[in-house]
């Protein structure tokens, strides 16, 4: 089962693209967040696949990709607190309404 | 090249384009819970390119962690910001047609960079299970891992204070 | 002799393969060997549970001094085939209002973690559809992604009380499943591997976890979550009939609340099969067939479940998340402190010592939980 | 003890069981249509109309008391005459609808001349809504006989206080 690296390289350039797309052209905040996820994921199969070809210590990149998974979730965590505690001040998370810079 | 690794890689290429085509959706789609539901489904086509590595350890972890962890803190994030589900307004910028310029941009450096270095395909290693993973994370990294948790103890702090109503 | 009944499965597929041998190409015989295994899951899965649903209202008929239904059949035996076609001709309404995409996306997205979870449980001596080396995360992984499913059944059918019956299914699935976890670990602790067979190979004769004391503790902590983790009936709070009629399955009628319910029973199996493979040594036996061994042991803990069923009424929510956070929680991490030691320490000392522990605990948590009367109050100037 | 109520509880469950397949009357299921439970004195459905001899003599006067009596209006009499036009003490139509009657009994108790009374007889299922459950003065009618054998205490009370108007 070879596949050859730079396919899967490919792949997780495109899905960035895919990721980095819906953070920029996205209003609400939570879809914001939804994107920055995808993000993480692509980078996260890039390790995956590198992890494979490495001589000295194979398993770098998947614990590499354990500590990614767990940051993303506390990131996701915090965003989400923080979307919620907007949405509770300004009753809108749609990202350019939010413009004010106290509330 | 037998029929399974025929079966297999056609199985990887198509899961990486239902991937593709997950994450897609899940961008464009206008309603919030559908596009939550596409990252739902893009996280486990995901798992299944790990199972293809042979990182079966980080596939069972992203499906524990990402499906059932973070999909539901985003749900519940959907929920409690949505005002029950009016998808009237219009959920991206008016003039988003401008992002694709810096995006073709990127994506056309990146890809031609990748395409044109000569990747060492070297030999794949030996599949690394659940124990070698236990012992490095044990040996090698045991300062991240303490580092980790106190940071994750650091955001189940902060997520509550934030987010608790006074 | 005894070894024939024991593997009569395996013969069973060895001759089907031999007779289909001649005629087909080799790599179609390894589809043909691998489509028997799901074909009998698949089979075997829908059966178990119709069955399973008949058994627990004779069960629970008799609890209540009543016979269970014995009308159609012998006794009762084609009463799920008169269920299964009344859930076949029965309409299936999709309210006007509801979520087209998530309402239908409920129940399929439900059924498949029930399902894929049965490929991992070995039900007899090498009788496992695939022998997975991370078999029980592999298990765990699967099944909590049924929280966001049934969250997209309960948001689909924008009903009030189905998304009240969702938002109470993901509180209690997403607070009951670290406890899950964690009575799982100190077995994990001793075999040293996930996969499933080798847990089962570890308790070799007659030496089950279960009889160790960590092992025993473990048992409740992972029977009890495993209850919670499948909506049975003391935690049965997303589908609380008598408040939120019937919780997040509200809007589905026909075959979409057939899958809802074919699911339920078959996550019930799944999780008595996972905690006989763990702590009552899985297909270990002194002299009767492995299998038999297996669905014996699987088939007392569900009627435990049905004998609960007929006992308890439900949990109100905050004594749910109690019993939770404040109950399991601390136990299984002191659970996981006694097996460590268990592990570590010679023969005569590790039992008692991990004894004590759990004994400990247990007390400290006990009088820790227990409500405080408060003290009389007594107004100072209201006497004079 | 905490725990002690849920241990009583299962305890109780099981014992109901396991004591199930032993002893029969523990079971308080009646198969219905195989076994029957014995109706009780006082059990009351639809009223029926009772006659002495023949069905066309009912006891019955058309006094049309129950008529105005009963709550849903459900008894319907007109009263017969003879050639002359002069009305009789005997009743031409007694029509009462029994899909609209609500077994309440009232119609027994007016009745002054111990003609209407409530039967027992509930398996009375039809096709036809309206017109079979109108039941008509032949198939109210039933005999004096039929009455005390389904309730004796009440024919027996009757009885002597028909004797006592007589003498």
């Amino acid at each position: 089962m070879h596949i050859p690296i730079d396919h899967i390289l490919v792949f997780t350039s495109i899905l960035f693209l895919i990721g980095l797309y819906g953070a920029l052209s996205r209003r609400n905040a939570v879809g914001i967040l939804i994107s920055i996820e995808i993000m993480l994921n692509a980078v996260n199969v890039n390790f995956i696949a590198f992890s494979r070809s490495f001589a000295s210590s194979p398993e770098s990149g998947q614990i590499f990709v354990m500590f990614a998974i767990v940051l993303a979730a506390a990131t996701a965590a915090v965003g989400l607190a923080i979307v919620l505690n907007i949405y509770r001040n300004q009753k809108t998370i749609y990202t350019d309404e939010i413009h004010l810079l106290k509330w | 090249m037998t029929l399974f690794q025929f079966l297999a890689t056609t199985a990887f290429y198509a899961a990486m384009l239902g991937i593709l085509i997950a994450a897609a959706l899940c961008v464009t789609v206008r309603n919030l819970f559908h596009s939550a539901v596409f990252l739902a489904f893009t996280l486990i086509g995901i798992a299944m390119l790990y199972f293809f590595l042979q990182a079966e350890f980080i596939a069972a972890m992203q499906i524990l962690l990402y499906v059932g962890a973070i999909m539901t803190l985003i749900v519940f994030a959907v929920m409690l910001t949505s005002r029950m589900g009016n998808p009237a307004v219009p959920q991206s910028f008016k003039n988003k047609k401008i992002v694709f310029l810096p995006l073709g941009l990127v994506g056309f450096i990146l890809i031609s960079a990748i395409l044109k270095t000569p990747w060492e395909t070297s030999e794949p290693q030996t599949a690394v299970n659940a124990v070698t993973l236990g012992k490095a994370l044990m040996n090698q990294y045991v300062f991240p891992f303490e580092v980790v948790s106190l940071v994750l103890l650091v955001a189940l702090i902060g997520a509550i204070v934030i987010a608790r109503s006074e | 002799m005894l070894n024939t009944i024991d593997q009569i499965f395996i013969k069973a597929k060895q001759i089907i393969l031999d007779i289909l041998s001649p005629f087909l190409p080799e790599w179609m015989m390894i589809l043909i060997s691998i489509f028997i295994v799901i074909v009998t899951l698949c089979v075997f899965g829908p059966v178990v549970m119709m069955y399973l649903t008949l058994l627990e209202r004779k069960f629970i008929g008799r609890m209540q001094n009543r016979y269970g239904p014995n009308r159609c059949g012998i006794f009762g035996l084609l009463q799920p085939l008169s269920d299964g076609i009344k859930m076949f001709t029965k309409e299936d309404i999709v309210p006007q209002k509801a979520d087209p995409f998530a309402h239908f996306l409920g129940p399929i997205t439900v059924i498949i973690p029930s399902l894929l979870v049965f490929s991992v449980i070995p039900f007899g001596r090498n009788m496992i559809p695939s022998d997975l080396s991370i078999g029980i995360l592999f298990f765990f992984a699967v099944a909590s992604t049924s929280t966001l499913w049934i969250f997209t059944a309960a948001w689909g059918s924008r009903n009030k009380f189905s998304l009240l019956g969702g938002m109470r299914a993901v509180a209690q699935m997403v607070s009951y499943e670290i406890p899950m976890l964690l009575s799982i670990v100190p077995a994990l602790l001793v075999v040293g591997s996930f996969s499933t067979v080798a847990i089962v190979n570890a308790q070799e004769g007659l030496q089950w976890f279960v009889f160790t004391p960590w092992g025993l503790v473990g048992f409740i902590l992972f029977f009890l979550t495993g209850v919670a983790e499948v909506n049975r009936c003391p935690f049965d709070l997303p589908e609380g009939e008598s408040e939120i009629i019937a919780g997040f399955h509200t809007e589905y009628s026909g075959m979409k609340f057939a899958l809802f319910y074919m699911a339920e029973y078959m996550n019930a199996f799944s999780v008595s099969a996972l905690v006989t493979t763990v702590y009552l040594g899985g297909w270990q036996g002194p002299i009767l067939p492995s299998w038999l061994w297996f669905f014996a042991k699987t088939f007392v803990l569900i009627s435990i479940m049905m004998w609960f069923r007929g006992t308890f009424p439900r949990m109100r929510v905050d004594q749910l998340m109690g019993f939770a956070w404040r109950g399991l929680l601390p136990l299984a991490f002191i659970n996981l402190l006694a097996a460590a030691l268990w592990v570590h320490l010679s023969f005569p000392l590790n039992d008692i010592l991990s004894f004590c522990i759990l004994t400990v605990s247990v007390l400290m948590i006990y009088v820790a939980n227990r409500k405080v009367a408060p003290k009389k109050r007594i107004y100072k100037y209201a006497y004079e | 003890m905490y725990g002690l109520g849920v241990l009583k509880g299962l305890w109780v469950t099981i014992k109901n069981f396991t004591l199930s397949y032993f002893t029969r009357k523990r079971l308080t299921t009646v198969q219905y249509p195989e076994e029957r439970i014995t109706l009780s004195e006082h059990a009351r459905t639809f009223p029926i109309l009772v006659y002495d001899e023949s069905p066309d003599k009912l006891r019955c006067v058309a006094c049309e008391i129950c008529a105005k009596e009963c709550p849903p209006k459900c008894i319907s009499i007109v009263r017969a005459q003879d050639e002359a036009g002069k009305p009789l003490k005997q009743p031409k139509f007694f029509d009462i609808d029994y899909s609209v009657c609500m077994n309440c009994g009232i119609c027994e108790e007016v009745c002054p001349f111990d003609s209407i009374y409530m039967d027992r007889q509930f398996e009375l299922s039809a096709y036809e809504r309206s017109e079979e459950f109108l039941y008509t003065k032949d198939r109210l009618a039933k005999s004096a006989e039929y009455f005390s054998k389904i309730r004796p205490e009440t024919a027996k009370k009757v009885e002597e206080k028909r004797k006592a108007k007589e003498k």
